[in-house]
């Protein structure tokens, strides 16, 4: 076993040495050097595409997933090596998709054969970009109370409502969506679950600008949109259990973000703004808050490995995806208060070649949303006292 | 001297916030939106002079209103309340307390200039990113009947707008010494100064400015050669104090927005407000003001009745407006919760502008350190 | 003005070197030095008496009560001045007493002129100890569902029930009680604020032993114990507002707590438990965290201070006891954290004399309970939440 | 190694549980009303044995079980939940990881007797109020054929009922040096020896040790003259991994019993754990202790699979561990309110032990230094 996994480490460096062109193993100099697919995508360079190829070629845009599908069916521990060997080389990733991230799961789980022949290939290959259409205006943390509504007109529904925080709606292929196909039921009834093409007549987008100055999301418009019934995912009006499976995935998903950002250790970076006093830190100050920030990056990437372990054991806790969504993002705010703080005047310049145009402020900024997005903080507190703690009226 | 604002500075605070609020945040939209080359508007700046703001801290003699630093407080909490941008920091305050202590002459040349909005005047002070006068590296050297300075500043306020900056340089000593430092009336037009304008995160204005080979005569120096640091101190003192009244500003009026909006949004049926885990975090909060609002206002009355003994006041007041007003726009952010985060509503700019004014003149932790070394620990 | 201000100070300075003897003059070696009065309170020694004696024949025991009653009759500026003068010798307080800080405000407010000609000099003179007794077993923070009941039998009422919490009710000779005098009204309504002799039949009291080892609170027993009607405070069933009047002083001083104790500076102390690294000491984490409260300490004294000021010019918050409450109580547990935290190993001892028996321990123990008595600081919460914010449903 | 319990080591943990929560915190309790001179039971003790716990971490060839560290942590944690005063911690951890780098002689003398429960065993290394062991000042010097030892020590556990002492001592170097030093196993009854016995808050054993002039022969060298600090850190490593595991226990045991108050307790006509902030802050403390478990868990893991390079993780451990039972017991304490306060119910002495947990063998501080240091900064 030990041994198989040495076997397949030395194939998958020697592959990885072969194929992955010198251009990706560069650190993306922004957030617009990553690829992200889709019909519209224009590719920075031939680089990027060559290796986008020949990863999807091999399944390993999605290592995990079944062959049939065209996904690379590794297991687990052959997954782990083969990140592993792409991080030795900092080779970036080919492909960053919610088609990968979200749907893929939900429909692996919730599709019929005929949906999973037909969406997961394109989202291997980066050619389908998918974005999610959940949350409303009157509706953010209160998802269930949606009002997107879906007529039925016998093998097609005709979709009216407006939907919010759709990520890069303007730049996707298709969506899936949550929308009300019973009106009579209430709250989390009568929801249902469907994809549907952005192209498709009446669907419109507007770009949110953020406080960090850029516009990954959308309001989206739905104006007796067109939708066919075989594009259902699971069943009819139970759209909030694939939801809800979906929202663990994001959950846990945004949670590990600020461990997979790769950010510089803290503690290097100060010695260059506060300078040393002997061999510690200057300002001992900050000196103690990145050491107990440090202690914390440790002890939850070691919380997710145990989430991790602990489910494939059928140990998992109904919240722990909310446990690591919480406690993940609140920690990210804190490293990039701190990564601010270290920074100082310089990680406050918005625009200059200097402050990589305000790289580390944007981010900080964005930092603030992981705490919203997917269920906030105070969502996720919720459902563990209630799912957890049993506590009464929770 | 009671903790309270007297009735004529209660006067000063309605008129200022009437006056401010007229622009209000807008104003920092219009500049930042229209780029301003400037990065505040004159006609603005006319109107300060106009209602005497400009002169609070300027002496009568020189056409100001003679009055002290509460006073100049007041106006700057309301600038924090609106987002004002205005060199009002960097002229008003900072200036005018640095130019007190220059000859009679000159502060007849200049004050009343100030005072009639018609000069902006600017600090460099910090070279490296992080706010540390002591570990001023920049040079002066004897030069003919003067000093050459070389060095470069950094995080300089309103510095690509000023017609005069105050310049902190080396006449003796190294790095990291108080002694041997002298601060410098210096023209930005002179010879070997350029200047790069930084936009900031806040839209407020900042630049970097290096000087090379500048050369100034003997008369530039204000205060004492070499006995500089306790000028500077005094003057970053007024400064810190003035920018954590603004900060409470930003804090205070993040959170009263805040606390309106848990009044209006509705999530589960209820308002938000109802919510008792937010009630308490927004009672801790207000209660946190409340205690920065003390430890800011006595920071500007010693600065008045007893400034050689304002220091460990300033930087508890600058440590406790740091993260207080911290806090206040990081609760207002997750309690907003997505519109929050969209450049369309106001709060995002308190986050930002909170984050530099943190930064500005120290941080929490530099103030706070300060406060340990004063103890000796 | 201030010229008067300088006499005055003179002549309490002089005063005081006459009057206060030395042995008052040395730091309290433990609770067990602190002078309560009463019938039946051991004075240590005969200074301590002296002193007590002296004090009070000035009325300053009290110092800005009226001269009417015995009190000190001071302005608010000349009781500054002989505070500052006790400070300046470490002259000790000649009299501890709930009777001051307590029940005589309320008196002063509420009483009756014969209630406080019989009740407010023996307190003055430290002659009456007295005890609070509002908290019932099913009552603590929800003061208004107290049970203890008053039944009316014309000139006196019959009082059954039991209360917790009763500081040294073993100790006092008198209680200033909550009882509900109308069983029909309900919550607020219906309650009064009696006093009676501790040693009237029918009361028995039960020391409860806390965490800290010591026993500053007791159970008390109510069985058919008579009380006059002579003695009921304010109006019938109205004794809410007495009680919430006096809930305020309790409040401010309890927060007010952390600051009259007087701590060494932990900087200090520090130096020797931890050592230095040039002029910082050696444990930067921990220099950080007391850095960190030595601010706090000074903005918090600052906000006291702003609260008396602005009640002086009718500016008063509605609920700025509720915030001085929470907030000093909340920075006293902090402080006594680190207070064992630079203390270390010694400062666990126990009984050791080098611990002074235990006292840094005990009193870390005894500031758990500030954040709890004379309102929790959840209930001060609610009250900034309510009466500050106006929030809804709060 | 995943980041879960194998079965063998869950089945120990439920004997465990089962064995521990027969005498509950009434034992604590006992020991301290009582004052019992051991500050232990003796028939406890011998009872561990019997169950083997005693032997977990010694060899099979000296008659223990031959288990790693995990499965010490998994009964410490029981000990942390019933409060349960034992040497295990003294002895069962921490004199065996010394005593495995003994001579195989002593080894065959002193392991079976521990493992037979006969033999109690104490680490004496700290000197001051904080724990330092760079710092130990403590002096070996040879003499006739051996050492002679003169200093303090002071916080050592199960100090005044040891069998036999292993003590830290510099043959070499100067304070704050962590060459030079040396351990010895020193019989208490040698002469020169002195012992107070300290009660402490917690009413857990630890004494004052005094060495006036103490000789001991050159084989009570453990390990290697000078070069004892690598040894003396595996060792305590070992402990401090335990004692986090114990504390794990603590907090989480009092967090459990509060979770359980707020589901009784009626304030207001309502369960107070109705109300959403004590919801939020039980949610919050739920999940911080989550994490410290896998902290806790890989640390124990890491000391069985890859000691040399254990020392970060354990420090992350042990500084979770003292954080978040800090926490719990806190908010224990104030959920619980005035009752909480009183001797009579169990709550305060979970703050109690947490407190001295937290100090043993350096502090939360001490090891978030200690990760600073590691990577250097």
């Amino acid at each position: 076993m030990a041994e198989d996994l040495e076997a397949f480490r030395k194939d998958v460096r020697a592959w990885l040495a072969d194929n992955c062109p010198p251009e990706m193993r560069e650190p993306l100099k922004d957030v617009e050097d990553r690829c992200w697919g889709g019909r519209r995508f224009k590719f920075k360079n031939e680089a990027q595409k060559l290796w986008l190829d020949r990863m999807a070629a091999k399944g390993w845009t999605t290592p995990e997933w079944p062959k049939e599908y065209g996904g690379g069916g590794l297991s687990r521990e052959e997954a782990k090596v083969l990140r592993a060997e792409m991080a030795r080389i900092n080779a970036r990733s080919p492909l960053d998709s919610f088609g990968i991230w979200m749907l893929g799961p939900a429909l692996l789980k919730y599709g019929t054969e005929e949906q999973k022949q037909k969406f997961l290939p394109p989202i291997i290959r980066g050619e389908i970009r998918w974005c999610q259409g959940y949350s409303e205006p009157g509706a953010g943390s209160d998802l269930a109370s949606l009002q997107t509504r879906a007529e039925d007109r016998g093998d097609h529904w005709i979709v009216n409502g407006q939907k919010v925080w759709t990520s890069y709606a303007d730049k996707a292929d298709w969506i899936f969506c949550l929308v009300r196909t019973d009106p009579a039921a209430k709250k989390h009834e009568g929801i249902s679950f469907v994809l549907f093409d952005m192209e498709t007549p009446g669907v419109t987008t507007k770009p949110i600008v953020l406080i960090s100055g850029n516009s990954p999301f959308c309001e989206t418009f739905f104006d007796n949109v067109r939708v066919e019934k075989e594009n259902l995912v699971g069943t009819l009006n139970k759209g909030w259990d694939v939801a809800k499976y979906l929202l663990q995935h994001e959950r846990t998903m945004i949670g590990a973000m600020g461990q997979a950002a790769g950010v510089r250790p803290l503690g290097q970076i100060a010695k260059s703004t506060v300078g040393m006093d002997g061999e510690k830190l200057a300002d001992t100050l900050l000196r103690t808050d990145i050491a107990r920030l440090d202690v914390d990056l440790m002890a939850f990437k070691l919380a997710m490995e145990r989430t991790t372990d602990r489910i494939k054991r059928g140990l998992s806790d109904p919240a722990a995806a909310s446990m690591l969504k919480y406690y993940g993002t609140e920690l990210n705010k804190r490293q990039y208060e701190l990564v601010m703080s270290v920074g100082g005047a310089e990680a406050l310049e918005w625009e200059s070649e200097r402050s990589r145009k305000g790289d580390d402020a944007r981010t900080w900024l964005r930092t603030k949303a992981n705490s919203i997005e997917g269920g906030t903080s105070e969502v996720q507190l919720n459902i563990i006292a209630k799912r957890i703690l049993n506590l009464p009226g929770a | 001297m009671p903790l309270v604002l007297t009735e004529e500075q209660t006067m000063l605070q309605e008129s200022a916030a009437g006056f401010l609020a007229e622009s209000g945040v807008k104003e920092l939209r219009r500049v930042r939106d229209e780029r301003d080359p400037d990065g505040f508007s004159r006609d603005l700046w006319k109107a300060f002079a106009e209602m005497g703001f400009t002169g609070i801290l300027a002496p009568e003699a020189f056409g100001g209103l003679g009055l002290g630093h509460v006073e100049a407080g007041v106006v700057m909490e309301e600038i924090g309340r609106n987002l004002t941008p205005s060199p009002f920091l960097s002229t008003a305050v900072i200036g005018v307390s640095a130019l007190k202590h220059a000859s009679e002459d000159r502060k007849a040349d200049l004050l009343p200039r100030i005072v009639a909005g018609d000069l902006v005047t600017a600090l460099a002070v910090d070279e490296g990113a992080k706010h540390n006068p002591a570990r001023t590296a920049m040079s002066a050297t004897r030069s003919g009947n003067g000093f050459r300075l070389d060095g470069k500043k950094s995080f300089v306020v309103d510095g690509h707008v000023a017609d005069l900056m105050i310049v902190a340089a080396r006449t003796a000593g190294s790095t990291g010494e108080q002694d041997g430092l002298t601060l410098f009336v210096v023209d930005p037009k002179t010879r070997g100064v350029s200047i790069e304008r930084t936009v900031m995160v806040d839209a407020h204005n900042a630049a970097r400015i290096d000087f090379d080979g500048v050369e100034v005569d003997a008369d530039a120096v204000l205060g004492e050669v070499d006995g500089g640091w306790k000028l500077l101190e005094g003057v970053l003192n007024a400064g810190r104090a003035a920018l954590a009244s603004e900060m409470v500003g930003v804090g205070d009026e993040a959170f009263t927005r805040t606390v309106d909006y848990l009044k209006q949004r509705q999530q589960f049926g209820r308002l938000i407000g109802e919510f008792q885990a937010l009630q308490h975090r927004s009672a801790h909060l207000w209660s946190d003001l409340e205690v920065t609002k003390a430890a800011v206002l006595k920071a500007l009355q010693m600065l008045d009745e007893a400034p050689d003994a304002a220091a460990p006041y300033v930087s508890v007041a600058k440590a406790r407006a740091g993260r207080t007003c911290t806090l206040a726009v990081q609760e207002a952010v997750q309690m907003f919760g997505g519109i929050g985060m969209t450049d369309e509503v106001d709060i995002g700019l308190f986050m930002k502008r909170g984050r530099v004014g943190q930064e500005l003149f120290g941080d929490d932790n530099f103030h706070a350190d300060r406060i340990a070394r004063m103890a000796s620990y």
